[in-house]
């Protein structure tokens, strides 16, 4: 697609944005993101399906699917259009982005044809069960168990997840379990499609430092799953976690930034209005953030130019750490503009905004991989650096 | 000038520090903060049984009659467990204002009862994002026949729900004046919600609220510029309580991470960790030596005590910042729940980071003193 | 925007990258530095046989006729290996100031020599230092009857004794020309004793200096302003090589910190020294990407190319800093003795780090640009 | 000593120094500390003597060995006003702080009526010799060797020492070698004073980034020292190398950061001239500069206050750290100052000060300690964290 008709699409995406965020979805526009995430459940649920009316669901998958077939820089504009309209937190970015790659890859045929639709017409919401509390950022440690119950063939599940996201708004929640008694670090895991309501299985939502929980402990107790919900084959389940995590990467990256962008234009115009950009500490942060957030813009796109230059890949493993020590300042930044009288809540939307943007840009360095494991595996993958070494008593 | 440590001192931190343990806990301040971010039994304590508060007050007001350095040593311990007693705004805030700016009697009286014990203070600072807290003053006062008749808005007091005594900067006749007025004679107090509620924030609005006669404090001949001198023990004190918090925030950091086993290891034992823990304590430690500095000046009374105190302001703040910042780091997923403590400092650090002016204001005019120094 | 390389692109790339690796070695530098930061043979093989001179020269001035991301991608490997030739004043400040601003004729003649490998080249920048080099221009040009007298003094002209040919901007009725001298014409050249010898400076001092009619190489209405447009490829170039040298001054450190054992393991296991190397690694990364996004840009054309070259100034000059002072402190002793290569990465640092104004002028600068944009 | 005796005795200093640091001295002043120390090496040893004649060598060791016997507060008070009227660095400084102590503490009392003299008299010039191209950071890690030659009865010593700082200027050196062949880390290791003018030892300068070569490799090849030359006994070479090391510390802390401010001034003076102090980003870094000087200060204070404060002590840990990066920031700051035109090297004797402070401030955080190594016991003796494991091969 050339850049002429990328332009038109992009047009296209920005005019539906325009015509249908709005009437009762206009108190969607910038809620349910990260730090708000369960925002408006009810209206966002329907937004979803609104999406999906509007062919928006899943616009990259094959169209044997139900996909468009988008090319990579149109769910690129996509996604851009999507968050400079304002488009708030997809409910179902769990099933469109990392469950659905992952059954096309992995899923029997049954499989595909009992999930996938429902995924594209924002029926059913997705959680993912990977993290547990003696696992945090090393998922070879997991010791929720799965046992095959020999009467009914199915699987049974013990244990508990942490940390799953809006897990209290989901349907479903895939699940990573050890499936082979004393097997130790990726091998003898299984990959479960479980529903989440069931008697088994109990929600605990955690609560964040800035008030919201979008986070959920998931207890699981004898939960049941019948086999034919196992992706791929019992023990396969490292491998097919891993290629689900390569899913997450690339495609919302430049959406993500687009977010950055306006939260990054929000604090310059408090600052203007407030008078803090008149402070030359203020303003050269200002300054740096903007030129952070460039570099990151060009970052992605060499990310996704998919070339053979090794440079490039070498240096793709540091943008989880680039973005979130960006965005974890940004978040300093805004309160820094807000100054004395951001310590205490106002009616402002705005300024409430920088708060909530404060305590939720914390934990940026931490979710989906500590900055720690991000250097580690900078250092080790990247740079070819000794590997650290595990304790004894793994 | 002598850093050390008396072995009175070391015991008076000791023993705070013991005190605070058992009485301070995290259950402890999570339930005062269920309660609006006060807790009474601790205060009544700390005020009463204990008599703290009279710690920097003279003597003849019934004062134990010691300095800043002192006040530093209590206030690090309250700082460390995020005490929710309005210790600060009594003893560095508002005592100081009294013994400086007040008349011979009020002092007396005022001081006494805030050394015995039996008065939880604050001030109606108008501003308290500014270098200079007074450059504005946002109440008027006019006299009526009986006393005096208040009336203006503040937007943020410290500590003002739970204090019993409020001294109110006031414009008379476009001079500063000082009064007195009871906590029990103003409407009710609606606090902020804030940002760290541990340190309790609320407006203090006076529609044409009469006063007596006595309630006015002021010796008659006050100058904006008078408040700069006691406001120098309510930035020393900020620090101290900084510093204590900073340090606090490490001390849980360290016991978390050497708890926490990720990869078969204590946390505690990988190197980057160790380094980023050690650096933390280098900057607290230099942060207390210049607070502990600045305290000692404050008592011998040196001319550039201001510059000592605006250092030490610059450093803890920082320092606290940074301890907070690698406490939610440090402590992964759960670093980010409202349930373990890191947050707590994270809140005080960004709540009292804008006090007094920002690290970059604070900076700027110590380049200013500089310059003109150097001139 | 596509920012992914060319197999055309990438090859040049790699074979700069091995040429260097056998041309520009440690001892090759040295050798050079030796002789005042010049090494002749190499930049005979490059700018003659290899003909990378003409790389973003147009073709109908002999030329390659490709473009600033080409240029880039050389001048990250000169900067690699602090490759002591004077292409970044050749290629990227004389060439863009020849192309742009020149008459027809001179510039197919001047850019001809230069990209067929024939002159050297550089321009005496009145004031290297500030944003805009040309706000004040150092040397005035009077008519005489055959040709133009030149006078005035330059402080600091890079690679000035090793150029062939030195674009010397002067006022001539109050308006700036532009005249190219050869460096023949030109009495002995004494070098600043300078931070950085492999990128030699000296001052140009011309006394009543004739040159020809046919010296003078502008259109005859040039503005002040005209110079910002070839400039960036100046400011560009420079963030090239800066970006380049980064990247092999952390190569540099690995390779030494890999073999290093100290306490029975070598340096590069211990996890907070992996850390430091890859938050370097991000940072440079942070500023490659910038870079190469602004070098995309000044090939398309766009509006807002300034600011991102300027965004890549301040991220490759930082980047660089941070990669030697890391070397420095990683190579321990040695990093601190003439022997060891990591200085001569801090001298191109610190010696680049006010170029066109320093990082913070530049944020400065940035920060103005961006208010407009949002006003 | 009360604060008014003490401040007689600083004006006895000063006015000592103001009326010998000058005329043929003149040259030294403010010549000869870090980077700069082979400067003028005879008149600097000249100095030394000069020093003597006042009484200014040796202030604070016992009157029976030659000293005054100075208090800690005198001491301190005599290092601020020789830095504050520019005095020189110390030739003598190893002998007086470093030797002296430890044969007070540990020689025969020939070894004292030999050595300890000509140290008091500034006429003899010692050097240290204890780091190795193998040990840079790991002085347990010795190599250096010392075999008894049963002939003589004397030792003989073959090895390498490097950062050997002004060997070239010295007459004697004290070396920790390995006497027990087979021994490995602090134990079987020997200290010995050995005279450097012999044909055993060889002295080769290594020339820094500064350009400056105060710093040598000392080359030993059977070089010969007779056994009352031994201090302790053999093996006790770790615990007499430690003590003394413990010596460096303290004392001179306060006359260093005299120096300190004086370089601080300097650049402040600078940024004014040059109009550099006008840019706010500089004059904040002066402030900063300005504050870390302070804390310092009072850091020290608290270490030389040798009280009980277990917290003053934990963290003392940490001043070498604090000062090393202060020092290095301030040899930046001082660069940045000067701008473009202090690449290039000039006639004006200050701006070359701050170009040889910028190369030889690199060098603080590596001598005398890593940052590395400092953190490493900051973390594990300061705050008892965990051990860093050493390699398998030590």
């Amino acid at each position: 697609m050339n850049e002429q008709n990328l332009s038109a699409f992009r047009a296209e995406v920005a005019d539906w944005m325009k015509a249908n965020l709005c009437g009762r979805f206009a108190p969607l526009v910038d809620r349910g993101h990260a730090g708000d995430g369960d925002a408006l459940p009810d209206l966002r649920k329907e937004w979803e399906r609104e999406l999906a009316g509007g062919g928006w669901t899943c616009p990259g998958w094959p169209a044997e699917y139900g996909g468009r077939a988008l090319s990579v820089a149109e769910q690129v504009a996509f996604q851009e259009e999507y968050a400079r309209a304002g488009g708030p937190g997809r409910l179902g970015h769990i099933g469109e982005g990392l469950l659905g790659p992952t059954l096309i890859a992995f899923g029997t045929e049954t499989q595909k044809q009992r999930f996938l639709p429902p995924i594209r017409e924002g029926r059913e919401i997705w959680c993912q069960g990977y993290s547990e509390p003696e696992a945090g950022s090393d998922l070879a440690n997991i010791k929720t168990r799965a046992r095959l119950d020999p009467e009914t063939g199915d699987w049974l599940v013990t244990g508990q997840k942490v940390w799953t996201s809006l897990a209290h708004l989901s349907d479903w929640i895939f699940v990573v379990a050890r499936c082979d008694e004393g097997s130790v670090g990726p091998k003898g895991l299984i990959f479960l499609l479980m529903p989440l309501d069931q008697k088994g299985i109990e929600i605990h939502p955690i609560r964040q430092i800035g008030g919201g929980s979008e986070f959920n402990s998931v207890f699981f107790d004898d939960a049941r799953v019948s086999a034919d919900c196992v992706v791929g084959q019992p023990g396969d389940g490292w491998r097919i976690a891993m290629t689900l995590l390569s899913f997450e990467r690339g495609l919302s990256t430049l959406g993500q930034q687009m977010g950055f962008q306006r939260e990054l234009q929000l604090i310059a115009v408090l600052a203007r209005e407030n008078g803090a950009a008149a402070d030359p500490a203020i303003k050269m942060r200002i300054a740096r953030a903007w030129v952070g957030l460039r570099a990151m813009r060009y970052m992605a796109m060499r990310m996704l130019a998919d070339s053979s230059d090794p440079q490039a890949k070498l240096e793709s493993l540091g943008y989880k750490y680039q973005w979130s020590h960006w965005h974890r300042d940004l978040g300093k930044l805004g309160m820094d503009v807000l100054g004395f009288s951001g310590a205490s809540a106002t009616d402002d939307p705005r300024t409430e905004k920088l708060r909530q943007l404060f305590f939720f840009t914390r934990a940026d360095t931490v979710y989906g991989g500590t900055s720690e494991i991000q250097l580690n595996i900078i250092a080790e993958r990247g740079l070819g650096m000794p590997k650290e070494p595990r304790g004894g008593t793994a | 000038m002598d850093l050390s440590l008396t072995e009175d001192q070391l015991f008076m931190r000791d023993e705070a520090n013991r005190f605070l343990a058992e009485r301070a806990t995290s259950e402890a301040v999570r339930a005062a903060i269920a309660s609006g971010g006060f807790d009474k039994a601790l205060w009544d304590s700390i005020s009463n049984e204990l008599g703290w508060c009279g710690i920097a007050i003279p003597e003849d007001a019934g004062g134990l009659g010691l300095g800043a350095f002192e006040m530093v040593l209590l206030l690090e311990e309250i700082g460390r467990r995020l005490a929710p007693v309005p210790f600060w705004t009594t003893v560095s805030v508002c005592a100081p204002v009294i013994r400086v700016l007040a008349t011979d009697e009020t002092r007396l009286a005022l001081l006494g009862r805030i050394a015995s014990g039996n008065a939880a203070a604050t001030v109606a600072l108008p501003r308290p994002a500014a270098n200079d807290p007074f450059e504005a003053i946002e109440f008027n006062a006019e006299p009526d026949g009986r006393g005096w008749i208040l009336s203006g808005r503040c937007a943020a007091v410290f500590n003002l729900a739970c204090a019993d005594l409020v001294v109110v900067p006031a414009r008379l006749n476009e001079r500063p004046a000082l009064f007195a007025v009871e906590r029990s004679s103003l409407s009710a107090i609606a606090p902020h919600d804030t940002l760290d509620p541990t340190m309790p924030v609320a407006p203090l609005s006076l529609a044409g609220v009469p006063v007596g006669a006595d309630a006015r404090i002021d010796r008659g001949d006050l100058d904006t510029g008078d408040f700069a001198a006691p406001l120098l023990w309510a930035r020393l004190g900020l620090a101290a309580e900084q510093v204590g918090a900073a340090s606090g925030c490490l001390e849980l950091t360290l016991a978390y991470i050497s708890e926490r086993v990720q990869f078969g290891r204590s946390i505690a034992s990988f190197q980057a960790v160790k380094h980023r823990c050690a650096e933390l304590l280098v900057r607290i430690g230099e942060a207390r030596s210049l607070l502990y500095g600045a305290a000692a000046c404050l008592d011998a009374g040196g001319d550039d005590v201001a510059r000592e105190i605006e250092g030490a302001g610059v450093l803890a703040s920082e320092a606290l910042w940074h301890a907070a910042e690698e406490a939610i780091q440090l402590h992964g997923g759960v670093g980010n729940t409202w349930e373990y403590d890191p947050h707590l400092y994270l809140r005080r650090a960004q709540a009292t980071a804008h006090l007094f002016g920002s690290a970059d204001a604070k900076l700027s005019r110590l380049a200013e003193f500089l310059q003109e120094a150097a001139a």
